[in-house]
């Protein structure tokens, strides 16, 4: 039972992260995130972890995809072309990350920990409920906890300056000149 | 199921995160790469936890979360500036600085 | 007083700093002769006949590194420092007499330069002699650059490349050495109390297997600085680009510190590796001599002819100290003064020559001595000088240098003496060249003025005091030279510390 | 006052003169330098008497004395005192050398007048004479080096005196190398003796010296070796010899006091001076006498053909050389010093006159042009025969007593060396033939135009524009000798006076040593000898007076010879130089010396300096050294910046690569 | 775990001060943008936060408290790197007076983010436990990646701010899957844990733990900007406002090397042995890729950015050796650093806005003649990286070698020496562009338009590196400014002072580095 969970939770996680970075049209990678993030959640339920697994569903996809739907929409999605203009990238991609993931893998398996064979310890009731993590977050992680939200807090403002119009509105003039000497000197810094 | 199973499938998310970067030259796909990254860590962190059995690595994995969060917004507020800045969503495009 | 000698003319360059154009050169001048009135007091001070450090200075610089400030005259560096006094009042006098752009900045540099120099000499700690080694080049790096001769005219390079190109070379050396020595403190510890103290590594004794490798470390750093063959590349650039002043001071008096630098630390902290590589040495030393020679008498560019018979003499100076014997270092000492009191009045002369004639190249020279008969003259004694002349003291050094050599290695004072029949041509072909022959067309051949009289005239009469009695600093160098060069030949029976190391 | 004190004095005036001199050259007139040199060189003469009174007072075996002033240059490892060395040799030498000197700046005194640069001629000349008078009394060998090598330089100077003359400072640069290099030879002695002996003083050397080598040991024999390759070079001798001729681009009083008189015999003074080292090693001893008879041989020939009045002499005067180095090395040491003393008399007048003789053809050289002057310049026609017969060894001048001495003794020594005797008198012939041949084609025959001119006006001759003689280029007149005004060929008394003198001593010197007689010279220098086993060797009276017969009688056939070919039949020379053109040609250009050290020394030193200049200090100190650094360093950059493409993508691949590769080396490092 | 009472862990408000004054000052700032312009007192405001923090740290100096449970340490190591990091955002809000950034951002949001990047420094190096540490490194860039980007008008500006933030991330995403390793081959996460646990759960050396360490140094180096990993800082640095450029420069860097230190020195002490000769490559590597990439750039800026990873790659040299004097040493040459880079800085800000030029190295030719008050510094500092005597950073090169030497690490020693022999090649060259004639062309615009502004000659010059005409409007005598000549004049100063009298900087480092052994 548990091993099939598993299994079709990993597909899922899997194909959603695939489909995020095969699918050329970014809406789409965004909804193939939401499907990997409910997958996760499902195998953060099997790693008797409820309370992560509940604030992934509720942050990511209620909160942060729906930024991202936003922002999409913003923007406007485009269609990348699809062959890449530098040459190898793609094959180094490929190959570096598999190599990445051999590595790990061979540590993963080579190493002399006993628990990792194991389906992990026995843990008391209520390993991982949300009374467990609270406890936790205002014990020992107390700290983190707050520099998190000053970050949140920063983060926002960030937004802000970034996002923001400007005050001053002769802002677009000069804007779209400055984007074409811009695209004047497209080499700009270039080694001589 | 044993641990090493999440952990290998937390490898595989990760480095399928790190092609989606490497590959992809929209800013909001390669943010969304960030995403799968962060959360291949995070299944890891969760593996961990139940391995050793403590709930920090759960803890580290929300924390994580809410970081992940704030790159989003930092990094869709930079696409937003960039997009009103009339310059093209597109990484390879951005080379103004090199050399 | 020691403190006074070193950091007098910083001091004096600092003030200048803030003086009127007009007055600054002056100042400057009165800053040297201040230098140079303090050094000769000191000199009277020595007391003859002592191989030990005299008037030491030594305090805790940095307590964390074992660095020491510590400062002392002994029978090595007394006349290299009044050497470098003598040489930088000639410097700066004749280039107060001149306009400078910038005189302020100019003559800071040259007393920058002088303290900087004045420490490499006297600095007993081996990290503060690096520093100071390493200090002395950025004056001088300014002034060449800033003040020097821009040759792109001529295909060659510009003042800047130039004093790039010497800075990087001579860096690489200064630099190794800077490893070296911390190596040889670290090494020499033994895991104990870290000491740059040359006397006290000197003690403690570097393993053989360490001191191979450290000793061409510092090696290359005399080397360069010579410059020696086949690393003298970035001499012929520097002395197209340098100003004349501060060329006189320059091959004057920093060459030597290459030379002086092997007396001071290699002999007596490296003995069995100096005498395991005394051959290498000596041959580059022998290439020097010839390669130089031979360059010399095919240069018709001046301050190229000077410029490579001052690699000869380099090369004669290393060979005297790696016959090690007493004799052949005594000489090298000796010749170092020697070569420094002709070589800078040959720049002064030159300089001159090239405001008469507008022109570097020996070609269109000549002629000179109808009208400028003093100049001629004085042209001539530092010519003989230079040349070795028997009965100056150049040729009492080189007599000791090649005595030293050939009871040591016959062949190689055989070989090496060639280079005395070379220098006699190349330095009367520059004599001849510029005040003999016929007199071209368009060159001004007038007599030389006073005031650079003022400043020539007590050189050459140096040279002469010493081609009387040369024997006033072969005296007072003998005991420290045979102190440093027995560290090498009777060096197990005197420092046992060494002996056990390298039996290690 | 003692022979020392004396010593010290003869050192000090002509040092001082020099001095004066050249310190008052701007306030001081010519005739003060002139007569301050002079005067300087005089005392130098008086004080030499002094001394030689002063040694004559001692019994024959006290009389060396040994004197130094400070510490020259001395270290615990050796010593080396400003010291001097007085013995009857040294003493003789300073008699000739300020004798002659003070003559011959008689002779300049008139002869430079009208020259420019009066002050600093005097100047050198004294100079000169301190430095050969140093070299002569040393007191150990680097003083005598420092001697040896300023009598190089005051010649030079001296040579080079015209200075706008290319031809002047090449032939000065040209004698000074070479003299270096003779020093060079005495150095290397000197280190070679100290290796050995552990002194540089003449009394240890000498003394300790017998104990230390045994006969025609290597060490003794390379140390004579060294030192004759300094005597030749300054003594003239193959293959040193060809700066002598050339030197004659000096003035003519340079030529007759330097270059025959004094510096040119230091070679032979080196010989006799070491020569307890030679009867050391004599094998080395027979290499110097048998160049010396070579030099003396091929001197000879060449001067038959050269039409040079002045070079003529000088070859002359290299042969005259070869005998006292043959004297020397074969042990009539007494012989070959007195045959110096008397060369110096008759060769110094024979300069005197041909400088005279020049002066009054307008600086022309070439005998050739010239004839008849025995009408034109009586006196000095009178003074030239009296020196040509000396050198001609014309029975009973001094010449003729010196010179077959030397033979003589060579003869008494028997073996081997009567070669030296044979040839001896057959080079003593070719001179009596060369000799006059000068005489008759300058004095006799009916006068050229510049004779006749001075016969009818009394006025020298000199050209419109003054010339190089060499050259023929016109002189730039600033350093102008002749100077505009100038008549000075034999109407000024003191060079009148030197002349006679000389013409007196030329004449009349051999009688002081008259073989059987009075002996004087040998009697004097005898102690300074009396160590070497040679020495004992004498020529018995009849042996003696035998070998002057033949030298009277090859000498007037000489002379013979020498008027039927150039007065008699003036066609026969012409005709024998058709007939032998090859010899000819030959002997003309010197026997090639200049072309051989040409094509051995001087083409291959300076094709190694060109190529050290172009190619190695360009490809292989820039280009590989330097450059190279450069080159690699600045392609390093190039690559780095290339993967700084500014594509944020690359970045990350090069993150993961990096990652990759870090993860691997720390797997692999452990497993 | 569950179901046990809430005990709140005892907070230490004294130890906590420094973290707490920066806070508030963080939030009052945003808050004074209520009140009305803030351009006025943002700076102000700023300072006084700093200077606060500063206080209080010193305050704690020879302290070593443990603090919110274990969450924080205390020690002379994190007080030294926080003051260093104080003072490097206390010159840049000097700097930032007047910066064109700062306007378009808001002043307030512009100070405020900066203070921010200041907590998340003081966090790091104080950070004791992995989620601490990871959390302090976020709070630290993220403000950066915005600050990067603020130069609105500059596309620069805002590419810098996303290649920053996506390789950022991608660092920082590397660093936790390594954390996650570590975590789960020790099963703890604060550093003193997790020392313990490879020792009792024998992982020593186990793959499980070696790749943690292996992800988590990438992740590091990238921030101290170790090649391979250091692509981003010449490209950021170049596009950046400057001021934010020289906090970058020394603050960044320093803060991360603290948790470098503390993370591989405390929590992976045990693996000294397998991580050394790693990073002794990683250093070797990038001196010679900063020193080479650094030769022939125009814009200074950039050159500065390469000279920053060599610099990193000598400073990791003293982290190899893991040795108290390493430590030491890196805190010596990072307090070094700081003064050299701020000079350098503070000139290139005062020639940006006085010439058009930008930070092209055009803009400081003719410096010598024309304001000898920046040429000082610029040569200096120079002078000072190049690690030429008289200098600190001769001191401080002297003090890693010695470290280096003495760890048996020699080879390293060399190529340190190397990389400076290298690094002359461009260093002097700014300074020859100063003093001396001008290489090529013989008359220099920088004199002759100064304070012309982008519309006179200037503008018509071709457009290089960091001199696009959206470049910031001329002010013709910045160069005069007191709060450009002043840091600038100060840094050069304390660069020669403590060059020649380096004993209190050596004491301070040496204090710094004691603490952890």
């Amino acid at each position: 039972m548990e091993a099939v969970l598993f299994f079709l939770a990993a597909i899922g996680a899997t194909g959603g992260a695939i489909g995020v970075v095969a699918l050329r049209n970014p809406f789409y990678s965004v909804l193939a995130l939401v499907a990997h993030l409910f997958s996760l959640a499902v195998l953060f339920l099997l790693l008797t972890s409820a309370f992560v697994a509940a604030a992934q569903v509720v942050v990511y996809a209620g909160a942060v995809m729906v930024l991202y739907v936003f922002v999409v929409a913003y923007v406007g999605s485009d269609h990348e072309p699809m062959l890449d203009p530098i040459p190898g990238q793609r094959l180094f991609a490929g190959l570096l990350a598999f190599f990445l993931f051999v590595e790990v893998s061979a540590a993963v398996l080579s190493s002399a920990l006993k628990a990792l064979g194991t389906h992990g310890p026995d843990v008391p009731a209520g390993f991982g409920d949300p009374a467990a993590i609270g406890t936790l977050l205002l014990e020992k992680f107390l700290l983190p906890f707050e520099a998190s939200s000053i970050l949140l807090l920063i983060a926002a403002v960030g937004a802000i300056v970034l996002a923001s119009r400007k005050r001053n509105g002769e802002a677009g003039g000069d804007q779209r000149n400055g984007r074409q000497v811009g695209a004047q000197t497209p080499s700009v810094g270039a080694p001589r | 199921m044993n641990i090493s199973w999440y952990i290998v499938l937390s490898a595989l998310l990760f480095t399928i995160g790190a092609i989606g970067i490497l590959i992809r030259r929209s800013p909001m796909v390669i943010l969304l790469c960030l995403e799968l990254m962060l959360n291949a860590a995070n299944l890891a962190l969760v593996a961990f936890s139940r391995e050793v059995g403590n709930a920090q690595g759960q803890v580290f994995a929300l924390v994580v979360m809410v970081i992940a969060a704030c790159e989003v917004v930092v990094g869709l507020g930079l696409i937003v500036a960039i997009f009103r800045r009339k310059l093209p969503l597109d990484v390879d495009d951005l080379r103004e600085l090199r050399g | 007083m020691i403190n006074a000698l070193l950091w007098a003319p910083l001091a004096f360059g600092v003030v200048g700093l803030f003086l009127p154009k007009k007055a600054v050169g002056w100042w400057a001048t009165a800053g040297a002769l201040a230098t140079l009135a303090i050094g000769v007091i000191m000199a009277f001070g020595f007391e003859t006949g002592a191989s030990g450090l005299q008037d030491t200075v030594n305090t805790t610089w940095i307590s964390g590194l074992g660095v020491d400030y510590s400062l002392g005259i002994d029978g090595l560096n007394l006349f290299l420092v009044l050497l470098t006094a003598v040489l930088w009042v000639g410097g700066i006098a004749f280039a107060a007499f001149r306009e400078q752009e910038r005189p302020q900045l100019f003559f800071f540099l040259m007393l920058a330069a002088e303290t900087a120099t004045l420490g490499s000499f006297l600095s007993q700690d081996l990290l503060l002699f690096v520093l100071f080694f390493d200090l002395m080049l950025v004056p001088f790096y300014f002034l060449f650059g800033a003040w020097g001769v821009d040759r792109s005219a001529e295909g060659g390079p510009t003042a800047p490349q130039a004093t790039l190109k010497m800075m990087v070379y001579t860096l690489i050396g200064s630099l190794l050495m800077l490893v070296g020595a911390i190596a040889t403190a670290i090494i020499s510890a033994h895991g104990g109390h870290l000491t740059f103290s040359i006397e006290a590594i000197q003690h403690q004794g570097v393993p053989l297997g360490s001191q191979r490798w450290i000793f061409w470390f510092f090696a290359a750093a005399f080397l360069v600085k010579m410059p020696a063959f086949l690393v003298h590349g970035w001499m012929p650039d520097a002395y197209r680009a340098a100003p004349l002043p501060v060329l006189m001071v320059f091959s004057g008096v920093l060459a030597k510190v290459g030379a002086y630098g092997f007396l001071r630390v290699v002999l007596p902290l490296f003995p069995a590796a100096t005498s395991q590589f005394q051959t290498v040495i000596l041959l580059v030393a022998l290439a020097s001599i010839l390669y130089g020679s031979v360059m010399a008498f095919t240069q018709t560019n001046i301050r190229l002819i000077a410029g490579y018979s001052s690699v000869a003499q380099l090369g004669f100076i290393t060979a005297g100290i790696f016959a090690l014997r007493a004799d052949g270092s005594d000489g090298a000492i000796l010749q170092m003064v020697n070569h420094g009191l002709v070589v800078a009045p040959l720049f002064i002369i030159v300089a001159i020559l090239v405001e008469r004639t507008g022109t570097e190249d020996l070609r269109s020279m000549g002629g000179m001595a109808m009208r400028a008969p003093v100049l001629a003259a004085l042209f001539l004694i530092v010519a003989l000088a230079t040349l070795a002349m028997p009965g100056s003291a150049n040729f009492i050094g080189e007599f000791y240098i090649l005595n030293g050599l050939f009871q040591a290695k016959i062949v190689f004072a055989c070989i090496a003496i060639s280079g005395v029949a070379m220098s006699a041509y190349y330095a009367l072909r520059l004599y001849q060249g510029t005040m003999h022959n016929r007199k071209p067309d368009g060159i001004a051949s007038r007599e030389i003025s006073l005031r650079d009289g003022v400043v020539l005239a007590p050189l050459v009469l140096c040279i002469l005091a010493l081609a009387l009695y040369p024997q006033l600093i072969l005296h007072r160098a003998d005991p420290s030279v045979q102190q440093s060069v027995s560290a090498v030949t009777g060096g197990e029976s005197e420092t046992p510390d060494t002996n056990l190391a390298v039996n290690k | 006052m003692s022979a020392t004190s004396w010593a010290w004095l003869v050192l000090l005036f002509p040092l001082l003169g020099s001095i004066t001199i050249a310190l008052g050259f701007r306030r001081t007139s010519w005739r003060f330098a002139g007569i301050v040199g002079t005067a300087a060189i005089a005392l130098a003469f008086v004080c030499g008497i002094g001394a030689l009174v002063c040694l004559l007072g001692e019994d024959p075996e006290a009389r060396h004395h040994a004197s130094s002033l400070w510490e020259y240059a001395s270290v615990a490892s050796l010593q080396i005192k400003l010291g001097i060395y007085v013995d009857p040799l040294s003493v003789f030498m300073v008699l000739v050398v300020s004798g002659v000197s003070t003559l011959i700046h008689l002779y300049s005194f008139g002869y430079m007048q009208s020259d420019q640069g009066y002050h600093r001629f005097f100047s050198y000349l004294n100079f000169f004479v301190f430095s050969m008078l140093l070299l002569v009394l040393a007191g150990n060998f680097v003083l005598l080096i420092v001697g040896w090598a300023f009598v190089g330089f005051a010649s030079y100077a001296l040579i080079s005196y015209w200075y706008r003359r290319t031809t002047a400072t090449r032939a000065g640069m040209k004698a000074f190398v070479i003299n270096v290099i003779g020093d060079i030879g005495l150095v290397l002695a000197a280190f070679l003796i100290f290796q050995q002996l552990g002194t540089f003083e003449y009394t240890e050397v000498f003394a300790k010296a017998p104990q230390v080598f045994h006969t025609n040991e290597w060490t003794v024999t390379a140390i004579c070796l060294l030192l004759l390759v300094g005597a030749f070079a300054k003594s003239a001798q193959l293959p040193f010899h060809t700066w002598l001729p050339d030197a004659m681009e000096g003035p003519t009083p340079v030529s007759s006091l330097i270059h025959a008189a004094t510096m040119v015999t230091a070679g032979v003074y080196l010989i006799a001076r070491t020569h307890v080292l030679f009867v050391l090693a004599p094998t080395a001893a027979d290499i110097a006498a048998f160049v010396g008879l070579a030099t003396l041989l091929v001197a000879a020939s060449i001067a038959l053909v050269m039409t040079d009045l002045k070079r003529a002499i000088a070859y002359s005067t290299m042969s005259q050389i070869g005998y006292m180095v043959v004297g020397v090395s074969i042990g009539a040491y007494s012989a070959g010093m007195f045959h110096l003393m008397t060369h110096a008399f008759f060769k110094a007048l024979l300069f005197m006159a041909a400088g005279s003789i020049i002066a009054a053809m307008a600086n022309e050289q070439n005998i050739d042009k010239m004839s008849g002057f025995g009408k034109a310049m009586k006196f000095t026609s009178v003074t030239m025969l009296c020196g040509a017969l000396a050198l001609a060894a014309f029975p009973l001048t001094s010449g003729f007593f010196s010179k077959d001495e030397i033979l003589a003794y060579a003869s008494a020594r028997g073996g081997m060396y009567l070669i030296f005797t044979v040839l001896g008198y057959f080079g003593a012939l070719l001179t009596a033939i060369y000799t006059f041949r000068l005489i008759f084609r300058v004095l006799r025959g009916d006068p050229c135009a510049e004779a006749q001119e001075l016969i009818d006006t009394g006025h020298v001759a000199h050209a419109e524009a003054p010339f190089n003689p060499a050259t023929g280029e016109t002189e730039d007149t600033d350093v102008g000798f002749p100077g505009a005004e100038h008549h000075i060929a034999e109407q000024s008394p003191p060079m009148k006076l030197a002349m006679g003198v000389l013409a007196f001593l030329a004449l009349f010197a051999g009688f002081i040593q008259v073989p059987g007689v009075d002996e004087t010279v040998t009697h004097f220098l005898d102690p300074v000898f009396a160590d070497s086993p040679l020495a004992a060797i004498h020529p018995s009276n009849t042996a003696a007076w035998i070998g002057l017969a033949i030298g009277a009688a090859i000498s007037l056939a000489g002379i013979a010879i020498a008027y039927w070919l150039y007065v008699a039949s003036p066609e026969t020379p012409r005709r024998l130089q058709q007939r032998f053109a090859a010899v000819h040609t030959f002997l003309y250009n010197k026997w090639y010396f200049d072309e051989a050290i040409d094509f051995l020394v001087v083409r291959p030193a300076l094709a190694i300096g060109r190529f050290a200049n172009d190619v190695f200090e360009r490809f292989v100190i820039d280009g590989a050294i330097t450059g190279g650094t450069e080159e690699t360093v600045g392609r390093a950059g190039a690559i780095v910046r290339s993967f700084q493409n500014g594509i944020v993508r690359t970045y990350g691949l090069f993150l993961i690569f990096g990652a990759v590769g870090l993860a691997l080396y720390f797997l692999i490092q452990q497993s | 775990m569950a179901g046990e009472g809430f005990n709140a862990p005892h907070l230490d408000y004294a130890g906590l001060a420094p973290v707490i004054a920066l806070t508030v000052g963080l939030v009052v700032i945003l808050m004074s943008g209520v009140f009305g312009p803030t351009k006025k007192w943002a700076p102000g405001l700023a300072v006084l936060t700093l200077g606060a923090a500063a206080g209080l740290l010193l305050w704690h100096w020879n302290d070593d408290l443990s603090l919110v449970a274990g969450a924080l340490r205390v020690d002379n190591l994190a007080i030294s790197i926080s003051l260093i990091a104080i003072f490097s955002a206390f010159t840049t809000v000097l700097l930032s007076i007047r910066e064109r950034a700062a306007d378009e951002a808001g002043h307030g949001e512009y100070y405020a983010l900066l203070i921010g990047s200041v907590l998340g420094m003081v966090l790091l190096a104080e950070a004791d436990n992995l989620v601490t540490f990871f959390v302090a490194l976020e709070t630290l860039s993220i403000p950066l990646y915005i600050l990067c980007a603020t130069n609105l008008r500059r596309e620069g500006s805002l590419e810098s701010g996303l290649k920053y933030l996506i390789v950022g991330s991608l660092g920082s995403a590397t660093l936790l899957y390594g954390m996650a390793f570590i975590y789960g081959g020790t099963g703890s996460t604060d550093f003193a844990g997790i020392a313990h646990g490879i020792e009792v759960k024998g992982m020593l050396h186990d793959p499980l733990i070696l790749i943690g360490i292996a992800l988590a140094a990438v992740g590091l180096a990238f921030k101290t900007s170790i090649a391979p990993f250091h692509q981003w800082t010449p490209d950021v640095y170049q596009g950046a406002p400057t001021p934010i450029t020289s906090f970058m420069a020394v603050a960044t860097k320093a803060a991360a090397f603290a948790v470098f230190i503390r993370f591989f020195v405390v929590a992976l002490g045990p693996e000294t042995g397998d991580w050394q000769m790693g990073l002794a490559i990683l250093a070797a590597i990038s001196i010679v890729v900063g020193n080479v990439g650094a030769l022939g750039q125009d814009s200074l800026k950039r050159l500065l950015g390469y000279s920053g990873v060599a610099q990193a790659g000598y400073m990791l040299g003293g982290l190899v050796v893991a040795s108290e004097k390493g430590i030491s040493s890196l805190v010596f040459y990072l307090a070094t650093y700081l003064f050299m880079n701020l000079a350098a800085f503070a000139v290139v800000v005062a020639r940006e806005r006085e010439t058009p030029f930008g930070d092209d190295i055009r803009g400081v030719r003719g410096l010598g003649a024309e304001r000898p008050a920046l040429a000082w510094p610029l040569t200096i500092s120079m002078l000072a990286l190049a690690g030429l005597p008289a200098t600190a950073g001769f001191i401080g090169k002297l003090y890693l070698i010695e470290a280096l030497v003495e760890g048996n690490y020699l080879w390293l020693a060399i190529f340190i020496v190397g990389g400076t022999m290298i690094s002359l090649a461009y260093y002097l060259r700014v300074v020859a562009a100063m003093w001396m004639r001008p290489e090529t062309e013989v008359a220099t615009p920088g004199l002759a338009t100064a304070g012309a502004g982008p519309s006179g000659p200037g503008g018509s010059t071709p457009v290089i590196a960091g001199a696009s005409p959206e470049a910031d409007p001329v002010d013709p005598d910045a160069g005069r400014r007191w709060y450009l000549v002043g840091p600038a004049v100060l840094a050069a100063a304390i660069t020669v002072f403590f060059g020649v009298i380096p004993q209190p900087l050596v004491d301070f480092a040496t204090h710094a580095g004691a603490s952890l052994f």
